[in-house]
């Protein structure tokens, strides 16, 4: 156990599909993945995931253990966008810092599945539950980057969008994010995946696991053509903030590392809490915050989350925070 | 053929659940929409892609009386001065059948 | 054999995943496949199912019983839909008896995919040619629904729609409902079937046949988005239409099960013609309505068959035709 | 820049074939189209969703003369009173090139 | 509300990019365009079918002001001469918020 | 090894579903696969062929063989728009001329494919490079169409189209053709085919390979569609466009196994090389072309290389190139 595996992990053919849509931005190709097509496989790693995840639950059950990696998970989740959000402060307006702060608070799906992926590969175990850490860490940031933004924001009389006053209010944004397609998708595939019998969850084996990878370096090479997209954005972006999105996650997932540590999380899980921690959400929380704070600039978090903190976690992060854990883990 | 204002609104797609409920709550029953409008306004380039709607707009195209436009004018105003957007007005003839 | 296999379809991943999409929706989720890749999935099922017909039926080859089966589907497709519409004019006006009749004498090839998926489970044998019957019952009811609406309409001085005065006449919309694309392609595919030599059909086999099943499942999810989302508009319709969403389904099933019984007809043919009798479309018909009848109420009849009739087939209908089919057949 | 005619005419997607020959027939040579339009008419809310294009509409533009649009004026209003739907008519210049 | 110009284009789709830019070029900062439009013209029929965007057009709609309308005019009617398409416009208020 | 292998072709359900598609529209069936999941297996079509060629260069090494099938290639994609060019002016006006000669000097990737699906079915060998060789193959003939319609065209001030003088250069569509999607990511795909380890390839095989056949089949009905819907343009093309359409490519592929003859060119590797000169190109050609010479009719050379050409080259052309070289080569 090396830091070959850092090596390895970028000659993998899913991680090259990753680079070569940013090559294919770069050469200002136009190959581009269809949005529907974007979605459907999104859908379906989702899919795929939580219905193994569930039918790995419903084989090694609960216990104690669980419940304390999925406390850790969800404080996490409340911890990092409040922290996130006064280091933000010192540089970004209010809107921005808690749009940013919501964003890193949250999860990236992409980046767990790869990570799952990543476990696989190196014959790794895991615990299913941790699809459920997953969609518990997905709505708290969304609430604390809200709340924050209310409370510093200045008790201006706010004009009212649309007709209903509450219209974008916290109860209903949070409302929505617990109801967030992905996430309903994956709890809801996790839970079908522990009450149907094993032989059932075995038919459908072909789909969810024979051709899961090639689904998932197809998806990955979308990712490289949006991520690539969104590169040029940060031209304008400050010094700041380019740190921001890579040492902010490095300093999620050490802080994961730690808890992991003191209180000895098997690896994988392990592995998977530190990349749930240092992901940052693209997709769900930036969708949230258009509409709940439209001042805030979707041109600005959205490519820190999704053009340097999602790269950085599937090349780097995933290979380093393993080999970390793996020297320190028994 | 009869006189009615025709309203074009450019909103954000993510806005278009309120839209149509403002609509609905003052009384216009007849409006149209679609998405995947790409543009560019004071809140920069909105290009279609990703995998959420946060960077892609939508098109409302309503005819209706002067009436019903005097009525919403402000709180269509309201809305788009908070989710951004534009509104063009213009006079139109409804074929009617 | 007994009621257990009520409970097993029920606790099924292909059927949870269905309710999964009602769940999502009633949960208000955003969760929705995208159009065209809902129509990719349907197409890619027929493609499926009708290979695997015409591949079968090649091996069995023709017989007298083929043919009495084949009769009895397009008897019952010309049947259902005469007396449906009589049932219906007691509470409907002339244009929503006759959509709704034709609606419920057509059938729905994802209630059909179902229940062979449902035989593969149980592993009860049925004949190829059972996709012939399907494609054989889509168009007549259409015919006779048009048919009727055109007898009983007042024979007032329409106004021409469009150029040609024959612009929506029966014939072009049956025509048009021959032509299909579902029909085409489940037709083409199983002529395709029956000519290919086995071994070349075998090779498609992974994509046919492996993933079969979770694209089914995933399919489903999206009926259960759609079928949720239809929910709603029965809110206004009246008991009478929500009764006869269930009873006349289940009529048309009897009826089908004692023909079955009368031919002793094979019990997983039996199973299918049952189905299909007591399947109500919702994809084809409707559209086909909507041009030929535009002032009968798709909001009305389009639900009355997604919303109630497919989940109750689905759910309930299929495992108990078969229940009593067992029963009554050797 | 030449004054005419513009139509903007919002039918059920299914019609749009009917209404694509009713210009031909008449020989209407430049419209243009799209699908995927929502709304909310006469008819009930159509939301794009289904397999079918049961509840999705079409838009149409056309710019013609004068005498266009008067030749085409009743068979469009007979079209759309069968089919439902609306037609705006307006003014516009057309930048000749 | 202030009196606007307002163009609504339609060319091939594969032009949009350099339409883009045309504009940008020109300091036309508000657009908005969506593609996926079919339509018959000089160029005949685009019915938006295939692997390519050979036969489908885009959609362009641009409030502006006279000045800025009368800048890029003669740009656009070379543009327009080249690429084929239309160029409609018409007066209308903008909703200013 | 004889005509049989003709019949076999056609019997083929990958070639099945082609005419099946013809066979929609002929009955004017509604039957459509969406634009987006059409791209989606175009792109998966040529993801799985680059990774393929991609492993299979990894084993076979570099050699001078190689280089000389390469350097054929790119003199033949010079050439083909050349002659074909001045033969076309004898009835066609310059921007046509241009524009089918660049069709028909490029390739299409999908007639590459089948034919690489017919040799699997036969067991014939062939090497991966010849991936890289259609992909070389697709840029040269567009530049040399628009270098002769440059050439030839009056030098009347032309009207500047766009801001920029040189928007649409010949410099420019060039990187454009070069940059352009589907060269990218076959490209692309060969590159980590190549330096992808072997059981990582191996993983991808579920997606890769086992159904491969089943989306080609399912893209082929796609392309019987497309073609159908270009037919009828082709009502008022000219007797001479329509044997152009079928005599230049059986001409290039004459030259092909000629030269293939000359220098010994293995089999496979031989046949591939004919069809990629026989071909013509639908996709990224047309779309160059559209930009680059907009005067020119898409109306007629897109029918011409998608109505008549391609089936051609699928039905009867593959096939008949592979008797022939059989007969010629060891
Ligand atoms: N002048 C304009 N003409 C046409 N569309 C516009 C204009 N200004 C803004 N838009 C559209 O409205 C969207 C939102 O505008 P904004 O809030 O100004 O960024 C833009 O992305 C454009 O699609
Ligand atoms: N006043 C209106 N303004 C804009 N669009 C309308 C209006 N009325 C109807 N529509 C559109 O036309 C479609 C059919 O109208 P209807 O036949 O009235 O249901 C609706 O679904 C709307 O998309
Ligand atoms: N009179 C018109 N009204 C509406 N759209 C038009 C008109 N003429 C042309 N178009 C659109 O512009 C596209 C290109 O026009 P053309 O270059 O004339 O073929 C057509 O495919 C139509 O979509
Ligand atoms: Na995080
Ligand atoms: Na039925
Ligand atoms: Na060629």
């Amino acid at each position: 156990m090396n830091l070959e595996i850092l090596l390895n992990n970028f000659i993998n053919p899913t991680i090259l599909f990753f680079f070569l849509g940013l090559f294919a931005v770069w050469v200002r190709s136009d190959l581009a993945i269809p949005s529907q097509v974007s979605k459907f496989l999104s859908y379906y790693l989702l899919f795929c995931i939580g219905l193994k995840g569930g039918a790995e639950l419903s084989h090694s059950g609960l216990n104690a253990h669980i419940f304390i990696v999925l406390a850790i998970a969800v404080v996490m989740a409340l911890l990092v966008p409040l922290y996130s959000f006064f280091i933000l402060r010192r540089r970004f307006n209010l809107f921005d810092s808690a749009a940013i702060a919501a964003t890193y608070g949250s999860v990236s799906a992409v980046t767990f599945i790869t990570a799952i992926n990543f476990l696989q590969e190196n014959e790794a175990p895991f615990g299913g539950y941790m699809v459920a850490a997953m969609a518990l860490m997905e709505a708290p940031a969304i609430i604390v980057g809200l709340v924050l933004a209310d409370m510093y924001r200045q008790k201006e009389a706010q004009p009212p969008k649309g007709e209903e006053p509450g219209a974008s209010s916290i109860r209903m944004v949070v409302r929505e994010a617990m109801a967030n397609g992905s996430v309903v998708l994956i709890m809801g595939s996790f839970v079908i995946g522990i009450v149907s019998s094993d032989s059932s969850v075995a038919t459908l084996a072909p789909f969810t696991q024979d051709i899961f990878k090639g689904m998932l370096a197809f998806f990955l090479l979308d990712m490289g053509l949006l991520a690539g997209r969104r590169l040029s954005a940060l031209r304008q972006a400050s010094g700041f903030a380019l740190r921001f999105s890579v040492l902010v996650p490095m300093a999620n997932a050490s802080i994961a590392i730690g808890l992991a540590y003191l209180l000895q999380v098997d690896k994988g899980d392990a592995l998977l809490l530190t990349v749930l921690c240092a992901s940052a959400s693209y997709i769900a929380v930036p969708a949230a915050m258009r509409i709940s704070l439209p001042k805030a600039n979707a041109g600005l978090y959205v490519p820190m989350s999704l053009a340097i903190t999602f790269p950085f976690n599937i090349v780097l992060g995933i290979p380093l925070y393993y080999y970390i854990l793996n020297q320190i883990l028994s | 053929m009869q006189a009615y204002k025709k309203l074009e609104i450019i909103i954000p797609k993510l806005e278009s659940r309120l839209l149509v409920k403002l609509l609905q709550n003052n009384g216009i029953k007849g409006y149209s929409y679609w998405g995947g409008v790409r543009g560019s306004g004071d809140r920069g380039l909105q290009d279609g892609e990703g995998l959420s709607d946060t960077f892609v707009n939508a098109c409302f195209v309503i005819a209706c009386s002067e009436e019903d436009f005097n009525r919403i004018k402000e709180k269509l105003r309201a809305f788009l001065s908070e989710a951004g957007g534009v509104c063009m007005v213009s006079d139109v003839n409804w074929l009617i059948h």
